[in-house]
């Protein structure tokens, strides 16, 4: 075990899985950086995020490919890379960049495998660094998860912490599917104890982050950290809850929750995305389907507004659910039933 | 004429095979047991047999809406193909893609495409595999005249040059984009559009197989060598309707008879290949009956093949979930 | 009054907005049709299904302008016209041909007002057909109201009838935001009375279309005429629903769903789209966060499976929500609580 | 140099105010009042004043990221700008947009883009709306040599031939694409994959207002009669790097300093004035005088400018809803 960023981890892993697979390549923008440059460094980003730093020098340019601002291309090559047998990593900087590439997400590596009577395998993973916290406004900050989640074919990866994000980039690109990996950018510099060496973390399974008994707390990325806050500010007072992290929001651990549910009766979903069509809505109406019988009180949905992510510092706080409006609604969850 | 005559019946077969395929898709059509849009080739065999002809098994080929002619050439069974189209739990894909949807990735034919313009970057991505194999196979990708001006393929151009990648863009111009004129929607003209953005290209006339068939040589010799992508720009029309049941509002009525017998494909190889004293009309008779009697055991078997089920509607969508 | 189909009710609110105001344009891939071709017709297509027939001879190519296939082109200069002053009625011939122009919906359209701080009004309406009931497979079929109902900034409308489609149109080309408009095109055909002259219906005001004791049944588009066979079949046996057809899906008309549910205590949400993040999850949602009082059994969704829409006509009617799946799930509703 | 004193004194004034807003928040980021991503214009100034002097008030122009420069020369209020840089209530676009959302409605400027090649397309639409109006108007574009390689950019290319519309690329070549060099992503070269499809182009260095100026001022000549559309292209360098806080590993050490000594528009354009009498040192040293002071104030009433509350994140949203 070592402590380490979660920038960190993920790099780890892509070093380590192109090391162990020469199937596995990574393209995308500056993944690298430098190339017809001036300074004659070919290593002079490794992603805007530092991500892929040293692949390049490592690995080469025939496996970690610089790409032009082609953003359907960059994916679109993945997929075919994949139906070729290779094993790609492909980066969009930031995940609203989904707009100029979605078809080849939706259309194409999501029905692949499908549409062609299960004879393809794409084993691609898209990369991409997601949510609000940096002030870069409406069109660098979404969370775009359930837009992802409600696409069938396609899996959806959001880690909350170093060592997950370690153990589910590696799973990510040992996966035969198409693997949507969101990294949270505000969750870069997170630090925490990593295992050494090879590490996994299967899909579909959801973390019990913490036990309680008053409620069941559901939380996806940056949200577990905030959930943590408030239920810490929580239990000084005795109040206890079960705080789920999905991890993957595709395949979806519905045991988990109805589990928890069906122990504590009430629940809290909390969800950065805008409210309509939300993972908030889907596990909300997940409880009304097959947690009705155990549901206490209304459910509690935890989101951004039905707005665009606004740019100011003050706007930006406000916009993001933020530990207050989770202790909030957690006190909400246990006043009714 | 430099090809064996084992290579000039190879051709011949495929193209006669592609359009006996099409030809009976548009009688039995009406028929109403086809369920779906079907996008017939017939009229453009020469481009897609002249191309395919060129590529070996370590090859890829993308394909597009208009998908038959580019499978048959490039050597998937039709009969499995006509039950897809049929919608059989038996057909190339179980039924779940249909005529849009063929794809046979044992032989490198990455699929059909619903997605105007969707298959130029994925092609693209099976050309740097390519590369990266060093075994000197390429990867082409079909692009209709209308596809052209679709970002992702100006996108995969520019990015083919800038990775040197052993990409083919095979551009066909049918004359028409559904019911809009190839001249209409084209910014400049095909040709400077692509050489404009560094990629040589080889012109050649898509009713000439042997023109094609060169043009695509040479140009798949330089991608070949790591040279970079290429293009082969061939211009042909369609027999038919855009989709079967498109009544051609957009197209004078005489057009595709004077194309039919004027300049029709197969009748110029017959021509060719006959009067070069390689094969006699009865030897290539006696190959279009053979590929009347394989698409009427096609038909046959699609009609009475197996309905899928709702265990074809679950699978698949995931190798593990 | 008159009897007519959908298609020909669409065709009537173009003509008579374009007529109406001359800001109104026409734009998309044969929206006309026969520009360069042999025939001479520069009416030949009138659009794939026919709904902007006879708009070019009426108006000219300045006003009804046929592209090349570049669908973020055809967006993004329908945003542009907008912004400049034109009121744009853009056509993706299929929804599912957002993927390849979703930059221009997602990031931009939906956002314009916002970001720029109120000033840009972008009244825009992209029609597209949706839906399954054609066998024109997975990316030809798809119900992509769900990922577009999501976006802040956007409109989402979703007619089931002749009537409701010519005065949601109407609404949607005098409307000052963007609108998605998804015309299902296993409806085109449907006749039924479309109101004479000018006809407008507003959005965010759900239809009643029956009224019933047992159970709220809520549906969309092509769901509301199969809801309306099951119905049939259970009023046979005394069984009475309140069945809702939504008509948009921003505005969501919560208060319509809340205030039968109060009176039933059962909900059933019927929905074309594939189960996760979809309007289905979002009214289960709804009704366990604000209807949870009233909630008498578990929430019932009928949607499509989690699959792409599958080709072969045995599949792809396996596939839809059909008339026995929801009267299946109406029963069901019935038996528990 | 045709052109008058005013116009001269206009455009020097546009191109110092560019200069001076930028290097000040250059100054002004490190100290962490300013948020988010700040891409600034300095060195680039002659292209958009060369080419917004052309433009008159029913014109459009879009912008990109890199949007300080081109909003100042289209006339935007830098104090407003500045309010809305720092994320204040009252700025250009309330506090919500920041650097890279800024748009002027008003003055027919229809916003600077976060996502590259995003403005391509609305601009055609823009002057599809001229043309209708029928008033002689154009729409420009602003796109760098990395957008130059994004589908949604071709597209717009391509449509703007089909549609004979006065619409205005431009486009700026300033060596980058973020960390990496602008030889390496671009298949061919811009002018000729411009001209490819079928649109004229002016170049014009980017360094040299009156070289920019009439380069767009015959291609606008063009645009506006109705001859289709055109481009500019125009080579120079950002002073910066790519974002505030880019540490430009990708570039020699000297690089920028080569520039700016030898080539500045600032410096070019002073000594050309000056050499032709037009204006004396003196009088540019008042100009550059007064735009030091304005854009004090700007940064000092944005230091204390209101800060948005809840209703500004909830309001705009929709018209109405
Ligand atoms: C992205 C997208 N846009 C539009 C369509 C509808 N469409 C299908 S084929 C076609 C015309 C294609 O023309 P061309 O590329 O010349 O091929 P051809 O049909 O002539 O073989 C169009 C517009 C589509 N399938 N995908
Ligand atoms: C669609 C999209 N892809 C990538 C980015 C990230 N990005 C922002 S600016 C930029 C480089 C743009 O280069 P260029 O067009 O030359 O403009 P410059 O920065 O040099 O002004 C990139 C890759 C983006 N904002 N949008
Ligand atoms: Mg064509
Ligand atoms: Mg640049």
């Amino acid at each position: 075990m070592a402590v380490m960023t979660m920038r960190d981890a993920l790099n780890d892993a892509l070093h380590r899985e192109m090391e162990r697979d020469e199937r596995v390549i990574v393209l995308g923008e500056d993944v690298s950086g430098g190339a017809g440059g001036t300074s004659g460094s070919r290593d002079a980003a490794g992603g805007i995020f530092g991500v892929t730093k040293g692949l390049l020098p490592r690995f080469g340019d025939k496996r970690v490919i610089d790409t032009a601002i082609s953003e359907s291309c960059i994916v679109g090559m993945a997929n075919g890379a994949a139906l070729a047998g290779l094993r790609p990593v492909a980066e969009l900087m930031f995940a609203d960049f989904v707009g100029v590439s979605f078809d080849q997400i939706f259309n194409q590596m999501a029905k692949f495998r499908y549409m062609f009577g299960g004879k393809a395998k794409t084993p691609v993973v898209l990369r991409m660094s997601m949510g609000a916290g940096m002030n870069a406004a409406a069109q660098h900050s979404q969370v775009i998860y359930p837009m992802l989640t409600m696409v069938p074919g396609l899996k959806v990866v959001t880690p909350s912490n170093p060592a997950d994000a370690k153990g589910l980039l590696t799973q990510a690109i040992r996966d035969d599917d198409p693997v949507m990996f969101l990294e949270h950018k505000a969750l870069y510099a997170r630090k925490g104890e990593v295992p050494d060496g090879d590490h996994l973390v299967p899909f579909g399974e959801a973390a019990l982050v913490r036990e309680g008994q008053d409620a069941t707390v559901v939380a996806i990325a940056r949200m577990v950290p905030f959930a943590e806050k408030a239920l810490d500010k929580l239990e000084a007072e005795g109040i206890t809850c079960d705080l789920i992290d999905l991890r993957t929001t595709s395949p979806l651990d519905e045991e988990t929750i109805l589990e928890s549910l069906s122990l504590t009766g009430r629940l809290v979903v909390v969800d950065e995305a805008n409210p309509m069509c939300s993972m908030a809505s889907e596990i909300a109406g997940l409880a009304a389907r097959k947690g009705f019988a155990h549901l206490r009180a209304p459910v509690q949905c935890v989101t951004a507004p039905h707005t665009p992510v606004p740019f100011a510092r003050e706007l930006e706080r406000l916009y993001v659910p933020g530990p207050d409006r989770i202790e909030a609604a957690i006190r909400d969850v246990l006043k009714e039933g | 004429m430099q090809q064996s005559p084992a290579q000039i019946r190879h051709a011949y077969t495929r193209m006669r095979l592609i359009r006996e395929f099409e030809e009976r898709l548009h009688v039995e059509n009406p028929k109403g047991e086809i369920a779906g849009f079907t996008h017939l080739y017939a009229g453009q065999e020469a481009i897609a047999v002249g191309i395919c002809e060129n590529l070996d098994e370590r090859d890829y080929i993308i394909s597009t809406h208009r998908g038959h002619g580019h499978c048959l050439a490039r050597g998937c069974d039709p009969r499995d193909m006509m039950h897809e189209i049929y919608g059989r739990a038996d057909g190339l894909c179980k039924g779940r893609g249909g005529s849009m949807h063929i794809a046979d990735l044992s032989k490198g034919m990455l699929g059909a495409n619903g997605i105007v313009g969707g298959g130029q970057p994925i092609a693209l991505g099976a050309a740097i595999a390519c590369a990266l194999r060093g075994d000197g196979s390429v990867s082409v990708s079909f692009t209709g005249d209308g596809a052209s001006n679709q970002g992702t393929v100006f996108e995969a151009m520019n990015m083919a040059v800038v990775l040197k990648a052993p990409k083919v863009f095979v551009f066909e111009d049918n004359g028409y984009s559904e019911h809009t004129g190839a001249s209409y929607g084209i910014g400049g003209d095909l040709k400077t559009r692509t050489e404009g953005f560094g990629i040589p290209v080889w012109e050649a006339d898509g009713f000439d197989y042997f023109a094609v068939y060169e043009a695509a040589r040479d140009a798949i010799a330089e991608a070949r060598a790591g040279r970079g992508p290429v293009a082969v720009l061939a211009t042909a029309t369609r027999y038919f309707g855009h989709f079967e049941g498109d009544p051609q509002n957009y197209r004078a009525k005489d057009e595709v008879k004077r194309f039919r017998e004027e300049k029709d494909c197969l009748m110029q190889m017959r021509r060719r290949v006959v009067e070069a004293g390689i094969f006699s009309e009865s030897d290539l008779d006696a190959i279009d009956a053979a590929v009347i009697e394989q698409i009427d055991a096609a038909v046959a078997s699609a009609r009475e093949g197996p309905r899928p089920g709702p265990e074809i509607m679950l699978q698949d969508v995931y190798l593990d979930y």
